[in-house]
């Protein structure tokens, strides 16, 4: 699989180009897609062996053994990486973003569309592979606890995922890019604060479930809240807006028209 | 009951018809065309009470087109020519005159019944049995969608004209 | 820029099919290397004990057969009382489902019925206090052990699991088929497969053209030059008049498709029907008079002792003298072992988990004579009560505990009751308000 | 490139160094469009309409048909507000419901057959696919979003049906099962016993619709197609309103962090 596109090298058309003109490198997002997938379908796989053995029954010794061990790993590990990037984003910011290079600056704008991938793939996750599955485990089998085999994967691994991802958006964002450090850009704090919403929620879902929701219905009111969570993600086109004003003025900068018109 | 296309009408009273090819057409109910040959059953049915009392006799006959044949005018050697099924004058007292019949080839067919003791109420049904009844609402569907298509690009190209005059608007 | 939307493509491609690569994996591999294995209970234990106490009482439940090849059946039978004493915190049972416990589909339905009625659809007009029978024929498809409870889904109250038995199914899922016909006499092979690839065909010929639409799009500069030429409100290049060619092509051929094909598949499906959904009525039962009625004046749960205690005033109304052979709550049957009748009342396919080992003792276990009202005590004592944890009441806002007390007369014939009441947890015999022979069931129990 | 590519990047004002920064810029949002469009479809649709997707025993004539569009609309224009509005690309709604479709395949698999044992034919999912290719063609055709709402979305609402029913007919044959008729829609569920989901809790059309001459589900989907009306354009301005590019003005201290001042927000509110 070629992983590096570069935009310079693969172009054939114009005369020769400089090689700095390189803006994105797709080798880093491709790493963290191969890692995620191998968490995902790590899990899956776990689910696929372990749920309908130990999982159907929270009061055994094998449901402590094989899921809340899961649980009780997961949720630290998941936010502890995300609190040493967040931190790193951070100690690493740029201390002088009103130097920045128009270059170095449309490099950070592809950085950003680069963390959006890891976002919105890690979301897919819970959106759709998983999320569907929950409905297969709880229209199969009898709810007995919050913490079903189900919900602790795509509950407590997927949503603390892409939270990670999300914050860590931005985060490069607002450290790096002086549009986002200059102002909060309501877009983005809505992508990202609006899904990341969704894990508070469970409360909601839980406490119905407990008191007054015995049965699963899907599509039943106690949880629109995900659904109406999810409708955030719309606000990712404001932030493509403001990304693309952006990179076409720089764009123009680095490259001028005229230089073309000249030849 | 009103908007019944499949009623008949035998002197003051008023009478139900249906078709079914259970074979070939499961539980579907037909009118006056039968869509294909085979076994059909018939079931007519009494819409007034009063029917249930007076003895009817029921005739299908191939359609001619001559006319006479069913008014009683020519002989009964002529009807019995064309008779595929006679059922003789009786009372039906459940309201319900069911007639199974094969039609082994396709046409244009009559039901003749009659009603009284003196036969003194007639009525007469043509029907059609495995004649591919053209059926416009189709055609008139697909010409529909092509003109809503023709008409939307003619909109389009509108819309475009519109915008070509350049206002160069920063 | 061939080139460069090769290389993307082919990292799209990639990336997508590693995805899909790995679901069917998971999919199709798994399932054929997964090897079967014990499956412990339906998670019943985790429901609250004033519903597994007070709701629904499963008794004469029987398995017809402990090991089943795939494709063949194998039948749940028995009764159920619907309790008296029924919790405010469940709905009472005027619409259920009668189904059953299973991790997926591994076993299927052939047929249920509750008190003969057949109980395709859910079931109206259910009365707390009475008697029902039920049925379930299931029939093997997935090998393994499998766990069988017969389930009474309670509108409202959730699932109410009845007592389950190992089930084996022997052979391979490949043996196992549904063969129907319609009646219509269409003949369907296999119902798990009907109208599947039907389905995918017009799902992939809807995508295709969906793809179509979206690549001629895509093709172009999209972004940052259609934005800035919209700035500019030159959408006459945005959108050509070939474009308004395809999107007219486009809108005609959908709907095309769609009426043509419609008309076609309604000459191809000419009888069909809505889903059936309405309700089936089960006729209330003839009223039974109790036999014996039993009255609590003290219960108590000794937490420690894994014991439960009831001091009892049971009242004979029947014209022969009668004995306590049972007491049975939550599935669990506690017998008064010093009583044959009882003790022959177990059907061989009982589980023997549900069976508590030192049974049922009767403080005063003479015969009760025709009209006699006798005080004694009830003492159901086993670690069951902690590892079905029914000891719950501790945490719960109802703290009554309920079941169903077998009698047994000089002829053997059986009479069922039902008791409920208050129940006080304690902690040391100190505590306790009951006047059992407590420290010698204690040291039964360690026996 | 074609000519009306290039008349386009002249047009922008974008040198062929621009235009191939813009290139690569442009694969990169196609992924996280796809992405983006696929998941908040899905979990918008999975959790207002979702039971009656999953299961072929909830296929009625009375909800189904009314409901599925009604919800799978507001996402197709959700994105094809935000799609047209910046960029006069007319694929939101196909591209929401194609990746939707691609998905629900995939999860189908996975999970009901992959993991509990469903046969498939008890998990078939319906699709507004052809419904949203009827949109986006609208859209183009009358570049405008009200008469997209007004003929286009009554048009979405009316399509879902008999553009499902070609491949789902089958399951609505009668069947006799223990002296009373079924569909094989309804044996289906019945014969693969989910625990969880007693036959009671379909939301299913339970009493008759004898109107329209037994035509019910016609009574429907025209329902369905005035609903739709309504939730596309309450999604049309949410969409609309999710492309605002707004900043919020930040402390100084905040701004300290990076350096003082800075320059001034430069993509401001220019749009």
């Amino acid at each position: 699989m070629s992983v590096t596109t570069t935009a310079g090298k693969l172009d054939v058309r114009p005369a020769a180009r400089p090689k700095a003109n390189k803006m994105f490198n797709f080798g880093p997002v491709a790493i963290g897609w191969g890692v995620l997938l191998a968490i995902y379908v790590g899990l899956r796989l776990y689910q696929q062996a372990f749920a309908f053995e130990y999982g159907l029954d929270s009061t055994t010794p094998e449901f402590e053994t094989y899921w809340v061990t899961l649980f009780n790993i997961e949720i630290p590990l998941i936010f502890g990486t995300g609190f040493v990037i967040w931190t790193y984003l951070w100690m690493t910011r740029d201390r002088n973003l009103a130097a920045i290079k128009p270059e170095v600056e449309l490099k950070r704008y592809f950085n950003l569309v680069a963390w959006f991938m890891l976002y919105t793939f890690s979301f897919l996750w819970i959106a759709s592979f998983f999320g569907e599955g929950d409905a297969t485990w709880h229209q199969t089998v009898i709810r007995d606890t919050a913490l079903t085999p189900s919900h602790i994967v795509v509950f407590y691994a997927c949503v603390p995922m892409y939270i990670v991802f999300g914050v860590g958006s931005l985060l490069y964002a607002t450290t790096r890019i002086p549009a986002f450090a200059n102002g909060y850009s309501v877009p983005l704090l809505m992508a990202v604060v609006g899904p990341a919403l969704i894990l508070p929620n469970l409360g909601y879902n839980e406490w119905g479930h407990a008191f007054w929701m015995t049965e699963e219905i899907f599509s039943h009111p106690l949880h629109w809240g995900f659904s109406f969570l999810g409708w955030t993600g719309l606000a990712l086109g404001g932030v493509l807006l403001q990304v693309v004003i952006r990179m076409s003025q720089l764009l123009k900068q680095l490259s001028p028209v005229e230089s073309v018109r000249a030849k | 009951m009103d908007s019944d296309v499949c009623k008949l009408r035998i002197g003051p009273f008023n009478m139900h018809f249906a078709g079914y090819q259970p074979k070939a057409n499961g539980n579907t109910e037909f009118c006056e065309d039968i869509p294909a040959t085979g076994n059909t059953i018939i079931v007519m049915d009494a819409i007034d009470s009063e029917l249930r009392n007076i003895p009817i006799e029921v005739r299908l006959i191939e359609d001619t087109g001559d006319k006479s044949l069913d008014e009683g005018t020519a002989d009964g050697s002529q009807l019995n020519s064309v008779t595929m099924l006679h059922l003789p004058s009786k009372i039906y007292e459940t309201g319900s005159i069911p007639i199974e019949f094969n039609f082994t080839h396709a046409g244009k067919y009559v039901g003749l019944v009659t009603a009284g003791d003196k036969g003194q109420y007639t009525s007469r049904f043509p029907f059609s049995v495995g004649i591919e009844k053209t059926s416009y609402g189709i055609y008139v569907l697909v010409a529909g969608v092509i003109l809503l298509g023709l008409g939307f690009y003619k909109y389009a190209g509108r819309a475009r004209g519109m915008s070509r005059p350049q206002g160069e608007q920063g | 820029m061939r080139r460069l939307v090769n290389r993307w493509l082919v990292c799209l491609f990639t990336a997508s099919g590693l995805f899909t690569a790995s679901s069917l994996l998971t999919a199709s591999g798994l399932v054929a290397a997964f090897v079967p294995l014990p499956v412990a209970a339906h998670g019943e234990r985790a429901t609250e004990p004033y519903i597994r106490t007070r709701t629904v009482h499963w008794y004469d439940v029987t398995w017809s057969s402990g090991s089943i090849a795939a494709n063949d059946e194998i039948t749940v039978a028995g009764k159920f009382r619907l309790f008296s004493d029924w919790p405010d915190a469940a709905s009472l049972p005027d619409l259920v489902f009668l189904s059953n416990g299973s991790p997926g589909a591994v076993l299927t339905r052939v047929e249920s019925y509750i008190s003969g009625i057949p109980a395709r659809q859910s079931a109206r007009g259910l009365k707390t206090g009475k008697d029902y029978t039920f049925k379930l024929v299931m029939k093997g498809r997935v090998p393994g052990k499998w766990h069988l409870h017969p389930v009474l889904n309670v509108h409202g109250a959730g699932a109410i699991v009845g007592p389950g038995a190992w089930v084996e199914v022997t052979g391979k899922q490949s043996d196992y088929k549904e063969p129907l016909t319609t009646m219509t006499g269409v003949k369907i092979d296999d119902l798990q497969t009907y109208g599947v690839a039907r389905a995918q065909m017009w799902h992939f010929g809807y995508g295709v053209l969906a793809l179509l639409w979206l690549l001629w799009w895509l093709r172009r500069p999209l972004i940052i030059p259609r934005w800035l030429v919209t700035q500019k409100g030159r959408e006459d290049l945005l959108i050509t008049s070939t474009d308004d060619k395809v999107a007219a092509a486009l809108l005609v051929t959908v709907l095309l498709v769609v009426i043509i094909g419609y008309k076609q598949t309604v000459e191809e499906f000419p009888n069909v029907v809505p889903l059936q959904a309405g309700f089936v009525k089960v006729p209330v039962p003839p009223n039974v008079p109790e036999a014996a009625s039993i009255e609590v004046k003290n219960a108590e749960y000794d937490v420690p002792g894994r014991s439960l205690r009831m001091d009892v005033v049971i009242t004979n109304n029947t014209d022969r003298p009668i004995r306590v052979g049972e007491f049975m709550t939550a599935q669990l049957r506690f017998i008064n072992k010093d009583l044959p009748a009882a003790v022959e009342s177990i059907d061989p396919s009982f589980p023997k988990d549900l069976l508590a080992g030192a049974g049922l003792k009767v403080g005063s276990d003479s015969p009760i004579a025709p009209g006699e009202s006798r005080s004694t005590t009830l003492d159901a004592t086993d670690a069951a009560w902690e590892v079905e944890r029914l000891v719950s009441f501790l945490s719960n806002v109802d703290s009554r505990v309920g079941g169903l007390v077998f009698f047994y007369n000089d002829q053997g014939e059986r009479h069922m009751s039902e008791i409920s009441g208050a129940v006080v947890p304690v902690f040391t015999q100190l505590g306790s308000k009951v006047s059992t022979k407590a420290p010698e069931i204690l040291n039964a129990r360690v026996d | 490139m074609n000519k009306n590519d290039a008349l386009i990047l002249q047009s922008a004002e974008l040198s062929p160094q621009a235009a191939q920064w813009s290139r690569t810029f442009d694969y990169l949002i196609i992924v996280v469009g796809a992405f983006l469009v696929w998941s908040v479809t899905y979990i918008s649709q999975l959790l207002l309409a979702g039971d009656w997707d999953f299961f072929i025993d909830w296929k009625d004539r009375q909800y189904w048909v009314l409901i599925t569009p009604t919800v799978t609309i507001m996402m197709a224009a959700g994105f094809q507000a935000i799609f047209w509005k910046l960029f006069r690309l007319p694929i939101g709604a196909t591209a929401s419901l194609l990746l939707f479709l691609v998905g629900v395949w995939i999860v189908r698999y996975h999970s009901w057959y992959g993991m509990a044992y469903f046969p498939l034919s008890l998990v078939i999912p319906g699709t507004c696919l052809m419904s949203a290719i009827a949109l986006d063609a609208i859209l183009v055709l009358s570049r405008s979003w009200l008469i997209t709402g007004m003929i286009g979305a009554t048009l979405y609402g009316l399509l879902f049906y008999p553009s499902n029913w070609v491949a789902i007919a089958g399951y609505f044959q009668p069947v006799e099962h223990m002296g009373s008729m079924a569909s094989v829609a309804d044996m289906i569920g019945y014969i693969y016993p989910r625990s969880g989901t007693p036959e009671y809790i379909r939301i299913i059309e339970r009493g008759t619709l004898r109107t329209f001459a037994d035509h019910a589900i016609w009574v429907s989907a025209f329902f369905s197609g005035f609903v739709c009306v309504f939730s596309y354009y309450i999604f049309w301005f949410i969409g609309s309103f999710a492309c605002n590019p707004k900043f919020v003005a930040v402390g100084t201290r905040f701004k300290s962090a990076f350096g003082g001042s800075g320059k001034p927000a430069a993509a401001g509110e220019s749009a």
